[in-house]
């Protein structure tokens, strides 16, 4: 069994009432090859939540968590992290977001030490050595730590993957089916990573389908279908009605 | 082949190439503005 | 209305000057009938530099206002620009086989680097083709043309420095027409093709824009569409819930 | 400064990262190594077996057999930031773009130097050509040919490795920009090797130099366009 603290370390956030919405959505939307993969979300999740995404696949669960990483740029819309732009400040918003995405992120060719202690080092994170043994600790991978990662089971790469996540100083996380490929006890870092968020006062943002499993940590839920938001629930969610799409481009353009 | 061979083939293909290539653009950006009205029409 | 007439003008221009340029000038002492081909290819050479110039710089002004139309500029640019380069390598070569004997003077630094610059720019356009997204195409396609600009003249020096440093056999130079000494007929009648062919250049750039501009509005409808029934889809689905 | 020197360590950082996976994978060096002597056999059956001809034709030779080989070694290079996603977690990384750019073209260069100099001892050796008796113009070509053949590369394979079709595009963008520096590099071995009878040899290594400059400026200014996708 894991450590039962996992030591997470935030910036400084202020009380949440005094934060900006961790996540502010204008109708949002991507096109991938022509075709809608996030066809307009307009969404509003307050500081400190933690919030379920919801929807089958294909529902643009996805697309909206890497919108919101800047992996990818909105085709139309525009989005905000914390009060920044997600084109315009997107350098910032990187430094405030961690992202687990489907893919690990990981070199196959370095061991699980090395890719943290690279990880830390693209993250700048300070005193890295100690940080990064404490991650390796918390996610119960120390005894696999000069192992390289191309003979890992899919679940100790997520949570090698995990581990990245914590060398970093989020105000905002986005998972992306963290439960997913992880056994018994890597589900239990998961769980134990979530309250330990919470409790710094990040918000999360989780796609995910262990609805059940997330209940005790959620302030409310988003739910997509076919790339546009179809229902919310909670507090500190919310949505706004999404605009016709010609008025979107105008807009698009306008601010292009 | 003479000078004036050369001539004739380097007139022509440059030449000849310029209308050729006018020709296709008007082609071209009728059948895409044909098409964008067909579009509007749809909608 | 204003282009027709540029068109026309630019008809007019060209045909003049062709007649000119294959009757009415006199033969060139040295080089015979074979000197007229230098007009249009001399023209079109600079067409060609004038047309990558136009992209690189779209390019740069797409980077940074984030405006399609520049992207639209960029791609006009680059595919006259490749037709009029192609012309000055084929005239090249059909001036150079009577007068050097040889279809391809590998001592002549205009021709190598002409050649290049069709390489580089074919694969522009070609490179072009892969992305669908506008945007996406647009900033990959610019930072390329940008590149590709950024070579030209590293190819230049290095291709006359080639030639230069080597001190070979003295070849007949093309741009005779341009020495000072040259008959100021042939001058005239070089900058007389210049200014038609930039006429025409003229006009088929606004052409090629408008082109590009209308299939962009047609990609961006299509995208607006698919958005618009996407959003609709899941409004109808709840209505009817 | 401090911020200067912060994307420095970045650079390193990932430069450091792969020249570790390069030594256990060996994805770069060992085939484009064997790559480029294959090569350099073909050339041989192309040209020989008269020596003279080949000894001749061997600066030529050399730096087609580098340039190709690099073609190669660079996908390879931006193939394993491809790993499970690597590449997109690479852009997230709070960092700037050109420390990300100067990472991938140091580790770049650092193959291709490795590359240059083993196939400049394959030259050396196959063609019969005196390659120790100049050896300082030579080392000096090869390291500028390397920083940009790296600096190319690494830009143009940022710029195909999300294509479908980047196996052809890569050197159809690619050769022509480097044409240049094939010129001159081979250029200046020749007349390195000639010892220099003309005194070109230094104008060719300005020519080099400038190369390098521009194309290491033009990629760190555009890099950064690449990975936003």
């Amino acid at each position: 069994m894991p450590q039962t603290t996992i030591y997470v370390s935030p910036r400084s956030l202020g009380a949440p009432d005094q934060r900006p919405p961790s996540v502010a959505t204008t109708d949002l939307a991507r096109l991938f090859a022509g075709s809608p993969a996030l066809a307009g979300v307009s969404l509003r999740v307050d500081a400190a939540r933690t919030v379920a995404l919801l929807g089958s696949n294909g529902a643009g669960k996805t697309t909206l968590l890497r919108l919101l990483a800047t992996a990818i740029r909105p085709s139309y819309g525009r989005g905000q992290v914390d009060g920044l732009d997600l084109d315009r400040d997107a350098a910032l918003v990187r430094e405030r977001v961690a992202y687990l995405s489907h893919a690990t992120g990981l070199y196959d060719d370095l061991t699980a030490r090395e890719n943290l202690r690279f990880a830390a080092a693209m993250l700048g994170t300070p005193d890295a050595d100690a940080r990064v043994e404490r991650a390796l600790a918390d996610v119960a991978l120390e005894a696999r730590a000069t192992d390289r990662v191309r003979d890992f089971s899919a679940g100790m790469r997520k949570r090698l993957a995990l581990g990245r996540i914590l060398l970093g100083r989020p105000s905002l996380v986005l998972l992306d089916e963290p439960y997913a490929a992880l056994d018994a006890d890597g589900m239990a870092i998961v769980d134990q990573l979530l309250s330990a968020w919470r409790e710094a006062g990040v918000s999360i943002l989780i796609a995910s389908h262990a609805t059940d499993r997330l209940a005790p940590y959620l302030d409310g839920t988003v739910v997509l279908e076919r790339g546009v938001v179809a229902a919310v629930s909670g507090e500190g969610v919310a949505s706004l009605p999404v605009g016709p799409a010609g008025a979107t481009a105008r807009v698009a353009e306008a601010i292009q | 082949m003479t000078d004036a061979g050369f001539v004739i083939a380097a007139y022509a293909v440059i030449i000849g190439g310029l209308g050729l290539y006018t020709v296709t653009l008007w082609r071209r950006l009728n059948s895409a503005r044909r098409e964008l009205d067909r579009d509007d029409e749809a909608r | 209305m204003k282009t027709r007439i540029l068109g026309f003008a630019a008809l007019a221009a060209v045909a003049a000057m062709t007649a000119i340029a294959l009757f009415v000038v006199p033969a060139d002492l040295n080089q015979g009938d074979a000197q007229r081909i230098m007009y249009p290819h001399v023209a079109s050479a600079w067409l060609g530099y004038l047309s990558f110039g136009v992209t690189a710089i779209s390019g740069i002004l797409w980077l940074w206002k984030r405006d399609l139309r520049f992207d639209a500029i960029a791609v006009s640019g680059a595919e006259i620009g490749v037709m009029f380069t192609a012309f000055a390598i084929w005239g090249g070569m059909m001036w150079g086989r009577p007068i050097w004997g040889v279809f391809w003077q590998w001592e002549d630094p205009r021709l190598t680097t002409t050649a290049l610059l069709l390489a580089l720019y074919v694969g522009y356009l070609l490179f072009r083709r892969l992305t669908d997204d506008p945007q996406r195409r647009a900033t990959r396609a610019a930072i390329v043309g940008i590149v590709a600009a950024v070579d030209i003249p590293i190819v230049h020096f290095s291709v006359e420095w080639w030639r230069g440093l080597h001190q070979t056999a003295t070849i007949a130079s093309p741009d005779r027409v341009l020495n000072p000494a040259a008959p100021m007929i042939f001058v005239g009648t070089l900058l007389g093709m210049l200014g038609a062919f930039t006429l025409a250049w003229g006009y088929l750039m606004i052409r090629r824009y408008q082109l590009a501009r209308a299939e962009l509005a047609r990609e961006e409808a299509v995208r607006i569409g698919r958005l618009e029934d996407a959003r609709r889809g899941v409004a109808r689905s709840e209505a009817a819930r | 400064m401090s911020a200067l020197r912060a994307e420095a360590r970045t650079a390193l950082a990932i430069a450091r990262k792969d020249a570790v996976a390069e030594l256990r994978g060996r994805h770069a060096t060992v085939s484009t190594l064997f790559f480029s002597a294959v090569v350099l056999l073909l050339f041989g059956f192309a040209l020989g077996p008269d020596s003279a001809r080949l000894a001749a034709a061997a600066p030529g030779l050399l730096w087609l057999a580098v340039v190709f080989a690099g073609l190669l070694a660079v996908t390879r290079l931006h193939l394993l930031e491809t790993d499970d996603g690597a590449l997109e977690q690479l852009a997230l990384y709070p960092v700037s773009r050109r420390a990300i750019y100067a990472g991938k073209a140091l580790g770049g260069m650092a193959v291709m130097l490795v590359l240059g100099l083993v196939v400049l001892g394959a030259v050396g050796v196959l063609f019969a050509v005196d390659v120790a008796s100049a050896w300082l113009p030579l080392l000096t070509t090869i390291v500028l040919g390397a920083v940009g053949i790296a600096a190319v590369g690494t830009f143009y394979a940022g710029v195909t490795v999300r294509l479908r079709a980047r196996e052809v595009m890569l050197p159809l963008l690619m050769l022509p920009v480097l044409a240049p520096l094939l010129l001159a590099a081979v250029k200046a071995t020749a007349a390195a090797l000639a010892g220099d009878p003309f005194g070109e040899l230094g104008a060719w290594l300005q020519l080099l130099v400038a190369f390098d400059v521009i194309m290491v400026v033009a990629g760190a200014a555009t890099y950064g366009y690449l990975l936003e996708d």
